[in-house]
């Protein structure tokens, strides 16, 4: 990993116990910022520091990505830094490996999530294997950047959640911000890694406003570790991106209840910091996992499946998930009925408390 | 902001990209801007049949299909639709083409080609279905012979590449026609729907409706020559016309699909025309767009021109004037009263069409979410304000 | 699905419980045929029975592919029929994509597994979507046929297990056989099927051979069941494709040592038959499950996840995962190593029983 | 059989590929198939510093190549190699281009360039390693200014491009030259790298082995056209040059790579040649091959051609002949010995390298299997006949 550390801030400790908001005692360095902001301050940054950082990807010069999130960079940084590609995903990933074995740190904007499959090749049978096939002599410090999920009421191909392909394959880390803070930190950690990192982004969260400890260095919370925004004894609730406000508004909902429910913002999927979810798990003893993405196949699986082996004795009940459903992204009329909510995730709280009225009643007639 | 590549000598920043190609130079034209009636030897034997009385219709229809635009972008801005792709300055490429389509043609298009979309004959409701969000698409493909729009770039010039060669296989003459951009030039697909095609000799029409722009990407950023000089390396034959001119993309359409009818293969269409709007009305094109471009086109407006012609011809009669604008007005009207009419879907609709034949995990996850939603019935619903015992 | 029935046969049902070779009474129109024999005739059978089927792939004519499961079928139906393609992925089920509009049901081939990626995109944002967009007005009954696995001995690319990424696609169906009799109804059935199928062979297991019934028609185990090759009361073993084998083998050596498994070939992977699965874990209390694709994010991980879901009370230990490695497919010489086998998968099996000598003392460790 | 497309009137059977395809026309030939030297204006400039005695070189390494071939193959039919994919047929195609790369030039190639791989300087031990099945790849990219060959058909043009363009930002006059075949030309990523190399005008040159093959397919299955006719469409000047003449190779890889370094971007070589050995050695031509090919390309021979020019210019020594021998036999030891020298790499090793930087899932699994390796000589190896108490 290249040098990324620009000043002392506050322990990252502190952060982890915090909720995704700021921090009680707001250091000197903080600025309130969208998620959005969040991450162009996080670009300008990783551009400033190292040369070799590029922006590569469709319409992130004069328009500044059509989400804005490359707002200004191009002006700032000139067009050799800050590439408009022509409209082509494999094209755009597939360029960044050659300018990666060149030495550059390639940055690639996918414009929507539902565009990255024109890229899948390059992405699972180049950028993750191509380390490995040259026995460490080439590395592929890429980034991929993908704004992801539902929620927007957008038409086809822009609200879905693909990370679950990309957790599969061997080579890639997989990470995704939920917060400010996290946007800002892990888009630079991310850039700063020597390992290809396909980089989440919850589109519908970006305009979600959050104190942003700007200087946030080397005592960053590492990108690949699990952050417990809420303690709690009674239930694991896990979740990433666009659904850990949603998890969080869950457990303010069940503490009313008198349920105390752990919020873990899962941050890297690829690898998962088990370590972080067995210990909650084996303190609570019940897991929620929640996701966008279909189920079938999903992160959730991956996290009961892994947190089943370690935490067997430990759990009370299965481990419950509550996703996005079996089936394409729907039309924005139907994304309500889709996507995972405060009463479904409710629901399944109920489910693995055992408790009346919950569908564990619904699994036994199944 | 210190950069290593200062003194680079081979690369070339963006904005020296030529500007001829955003002219229309080296295109075929059988009306001018102004609206005459200019010859051009090779194409004009193709619309000899064209009528005054057809050229009213083509008009109107240029006139009804923008109408269609700005009640769709007047939706979009009243709350109506969630989003709307404006045609408008394409009028003439989309009409052009699609009045002279046989109905056991196929169309495969992207999300732009609405004016197509009116021509095949998709009622309203239909045409508003997706961008008022309540489906994935809005038609029936086989009632109206044209695919449900790809949003995926380029993916349907694949499409449309198959359906010919099934539709050759089949011994009809039917022709597909893939509508596409500029921009999606750039994408593998339409590379190799064109290397597909040639092998195959598929009886598929590439229309490629040149804009000027991708979003906000000017069309020399995805090539420095005409996007008409790529077929012919292919093995295609292709054709440069002006796509503000009805008469000289109904020109080519017709020797396009006379080609392909009589087992000549595929051929490439450049209709050079010109996005008048956003991209989309999410877009805001003031970030993008050179100052004075957009004046320059309006010069080279696609309806003005014809209604130039058909007045220099006498044809441009009160009557017709108001039979256009009654027209444009009925449309406009039945378009809102179709948007407005669509029903919000139920919920359990998400569950439906995922597959054609029953599938058990989908089944099941049905079966759990309307327990679940039966459940808010049975007092369930408040659970979360602690419905349960724990 | 479109009718597809040859003659009477014996009842799915006898199959249910035997072995995957011959049963024992050998019915009237069984032939002794290889696995890649048997997908042959299954082939020739399909474009037999029905003008719109077609082939199409790239070498699957004169040369009947690289494994020559085409063999002679060029010749037989013509140049129409079974179609050479251009060496393009997304070029060849782009293409098929448009047949399947115009009323064909076209079968790909993807020469090998690994180069199924370039028509990742055609595959997930078009071919499983497409019946869902149109609302149901357009069928997408495209067979794609992928030889998949390793053991072969091959270089890059050649050894890949891509299966949970169609698993995890919505509007896919996605099977794999293990025998020569399910290799010959099941390409059958997976063409007549009106949903798009991701056929995926075993091309280790390609020369493998068993007795086939070429009559199975409408009798046959619907496609998308599992069926437990041989009973077993101590554990359940779940496997598919080249592992089905293995997990025999593993089940007669567990029996020496008197251990009863209870092997299942899975067969179809999405959807997967729960029912089986879990009415034979209520019976053990005990699943392992064995794949060659990576472990984070493999079917595995499903299945542990979704019986742990249906059969907690029922379960005496975690579900464990017996797979290939989270990392990319290794070269040859790494291959024994990476790949499941009999001494990993009794490993397991003793894991789930609380053996001593297993790994649980490692996963304690950890 | 009946089937529904009989009398179909546009699709044609592939066997109707056009033939003079398969031939050498339209191509720039500066040594004829029987050595005389033939001089083509533009191209002579570009090898008259060629002297005799560097065409003994260029001699030399065709043979030696071939024999690498040879020997490769024949290490493969004794099963000391898993597969090996001949270039026997292409040793001028890669030799006369790349004998003209400069050091800091980079090469992205297929599997086949392993001539290409050995003028790099790639030890043989490296060169073996893949096919022996020890390593996914065998020599480090940096060490010899050749990446690791992409097996993924194409897949290498766009890293050519990037990395072109890469050391175009660094200031540099390096260029990127990217081998692939004509069956990769139909690849959607071969055609996106023509649309970024000429849009960035990167300093890349695409080299297309055009051998007339892929696999089974015949190249006109690919292309109705001359392949070096896809290049300029996309704005990419390109050259077709006879791929057995390595002359004419290396003039029109000069010219490309003098365009390149002096910042005129990407040009596109069609190297027009024959591939006389299988796919590889796993593939049996012979059930596609048309009778007779072979025989004609035969006498088109690479080699055969410079020894009779060198014969002609009286150069054809007893003394050059025993040279060549001597070293061809001196590396058909070398390579023999260099891929038998290479060791069973350790189990363990399959962890190794995936990440660059600590991955805790993948320590978590290479701890496992430690462990469960180190449990067989604690006695659990026999678990499986009944080692543990249940
Ligand atoms: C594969 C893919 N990548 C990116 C996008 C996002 N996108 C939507 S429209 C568009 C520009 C298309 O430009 P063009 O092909 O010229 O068509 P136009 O919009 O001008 O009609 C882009 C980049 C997409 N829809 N699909
Ligand atoms: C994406 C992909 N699809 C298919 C293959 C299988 N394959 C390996 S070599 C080959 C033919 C390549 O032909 P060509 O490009 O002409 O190169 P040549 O082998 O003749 O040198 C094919 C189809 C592959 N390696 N990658
Ligand atoms: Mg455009
Ligand atoms: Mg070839």
């Amino acid at each position: 990993m290249t040098a990324f550390s620009t000043g002392t801030v506050p322990a990252a400790g502190s952060m982890a116990t915090g909720s995704h908001e700021a921090p009680a005692s707001v250091p000197a360095a903080t600025r309130t910022m969208s998620l959005a902001g969040a991450l162009n301050d996080g670009l300008r940054r990783s551009l400033a520091r190292d040369d070799k950082v590029l922006l590569l990807g469709e319409d992130i010069g004069k328009l500044g990505g059509v989400f804005r999130i490359t707002d200004k960079l191009q002006e700032e940084f000139g067009p050799r830094r800050v590439i408009d590609a022509p409209l082509a995903e494999a094209g755009i990933i597939g360029t960044a490996v050659g300018l990666a074995i060149r030495g550059y740190r390639p940055v690639c904007e996918i414009q929507f999530d539902g565009f990255i499959y024109p890229g899948f090749d390059q992405i699972v049978a180049q950028v993750a294997k191509l380390h490995y096939r040259t026995r460490g002599a080439v590395t592929m410090p890429i980034t991929i950047r993908v704004p992801f999920g539902g929620g927007i009421g957008a038409v086809e191909h822009h609200s879905e959640s693909p990370e679950a392909y990309f957790a599969h394959t061997a080579g890639l880390r997989v990470v995704s911000c939920s917060n400010p803070q996290d946007a800002h930190t892990m888009i630079q950690q991310a850039i700063a890694s020597d390992d290809p990192v396909l980089f989440f982004e919850p589109k519908r969260r970006y305009w979600q406003k959050g104190e942003v400890n700007t200087e946030l260095g080397a005592d960053a919370l590492p990108i690949g570790e699990a952050r417990v925004l809420q303690p709690g004894s009674d239930v694991t609730l896990v979740a990433y991106g666009p659904l850990v406000r949603t998890a969080l508004d869950v457990a303010a909902a069940a503490a009313d209840d008198g349920v105390a429910i752990e919020v873990i913002d899962l941050r890297s999927l690829a690898p998962v910091d088990f370590t972080t979810v067995e210990s909650s798990v084996r303190k609570t003893g019940r897991l929620v996992i929640t996701h966008e993405a279909a189920q079938s196949g999903g992160m959730g699986a991956e996290i009961a499946a892994s947190i089943t082996e370690r935490c067997f004795d430990w759990l009370e009940a299965a481990p419950a998930r509550v996703t996005g459903f079996d089936t394409p992204y729907p039309p924005a009329a139907l994304e309500e009925a889709f996507l995972p909510d405060l009463d479904r995730i409710l629901d399944a709280v109920d489910r693995v408390l055992g408790r009346r009225n919950s569908l564990t009643g619904w699994e036994a007639r199944a | 902001m210190s950069t290593t590549h200062e003194g680079t000598r081979t690369h070339e920043a963006h904005d020296d990209i030529p500007v001829h190609l955003s002219q229309l130079e080296d295109v075929v034209q059988l009306i001018s801007p102004t609206g005459e009636r200019l010859s051009s030897p090779g194409f004009d034997p193709w619309v000899d049949d064209v009528s005054t009385e057809q050229l009213a219709d083509l008009y109107e229809d240029m006139v009804v299909v923008r109408r269609i635009d700005t009640e769709a972008t007047a939706l979009q801005r009243q709350g109506e639709l969630g989003l709307w792709p404006p045609l408008h300055g394409q009028e003439a490429a989309q009409i052009g083409s699609a009045r002279t389509l046989r109905p056991d043609d196929f169309v495969f298009s992207s999300y732009r080609e609405n004016g197509v979309a009116y021509c095949r004959g998709v009622t309203f409701t239909d045409l508003m279905r997706v961008w008022r969000g309540t489906a994935a698409a809005g038609w029936n493909p086989y009632e109206v012979g044209m695919a449900t729009p790809a949003v995926i770039i380029g993916a349907q010039t694949l499409h449309a590449t198959g359906y010919a060669l099934g539709a050759s296989f089949d011994g009809t003459d039917s022709v597909a026609l893939a509508y596409f951009g500029d921009g999606a030039t750039s994408q593998g697909d339409v590379n190799e729907a064109m290397v597909f095609a040639a092998s195959f000799q598929a009886p598929v029409v590439f229309f490629c409706s040149n804009n000027q722009w991708a979003i906000s990407e000017p069309v020399g950023l995805q090539s420095k020559r005409h996007l008409s000089d790529r077929a012919p390396g292919f093995g295609i034959p292709s054709m440069r016309v002006d796509g503000n001119d009805v008469l000289a993309v109904m020109a080519a359409t017709r020797i396009a699909l006379d080609r392909a009818r009589s087992g000549g293969g595929p051929t490439f269409i450049e209709a050079v025309t010109y996005r008048m709007g956003p991209h989309t009305t999410s877009d805001d094109p003031t970030r993008y767009r050179p100052t004075g471009e957009l004046d320059e086109w309006r010069a080279k407006d696609p309806i003005s021109r014809v209604a130039a012609l058909l007045e220099s011809r006498g044809a441009m009669s009160d009557e017709l004037r108001s039979r256009v604008e009654g027209k444009a007005d009925a449309v406009a009207r039945d378009l809102r009263a179709g948007c407005l009419s669509i029903p919000q879907p139920d919920p359990m609709s998400v569950f439906d069409d995922v597959y054609a034949e029953p599938h058990s995990g989908l089944e099941r996850q049905k079966g759990q979410y309307a327990a679940y939603l039966a459940s808010f019935e049975n007092g369930h619903g408040d659970g979360a304000e602690g419905g349960g015992a724990s």
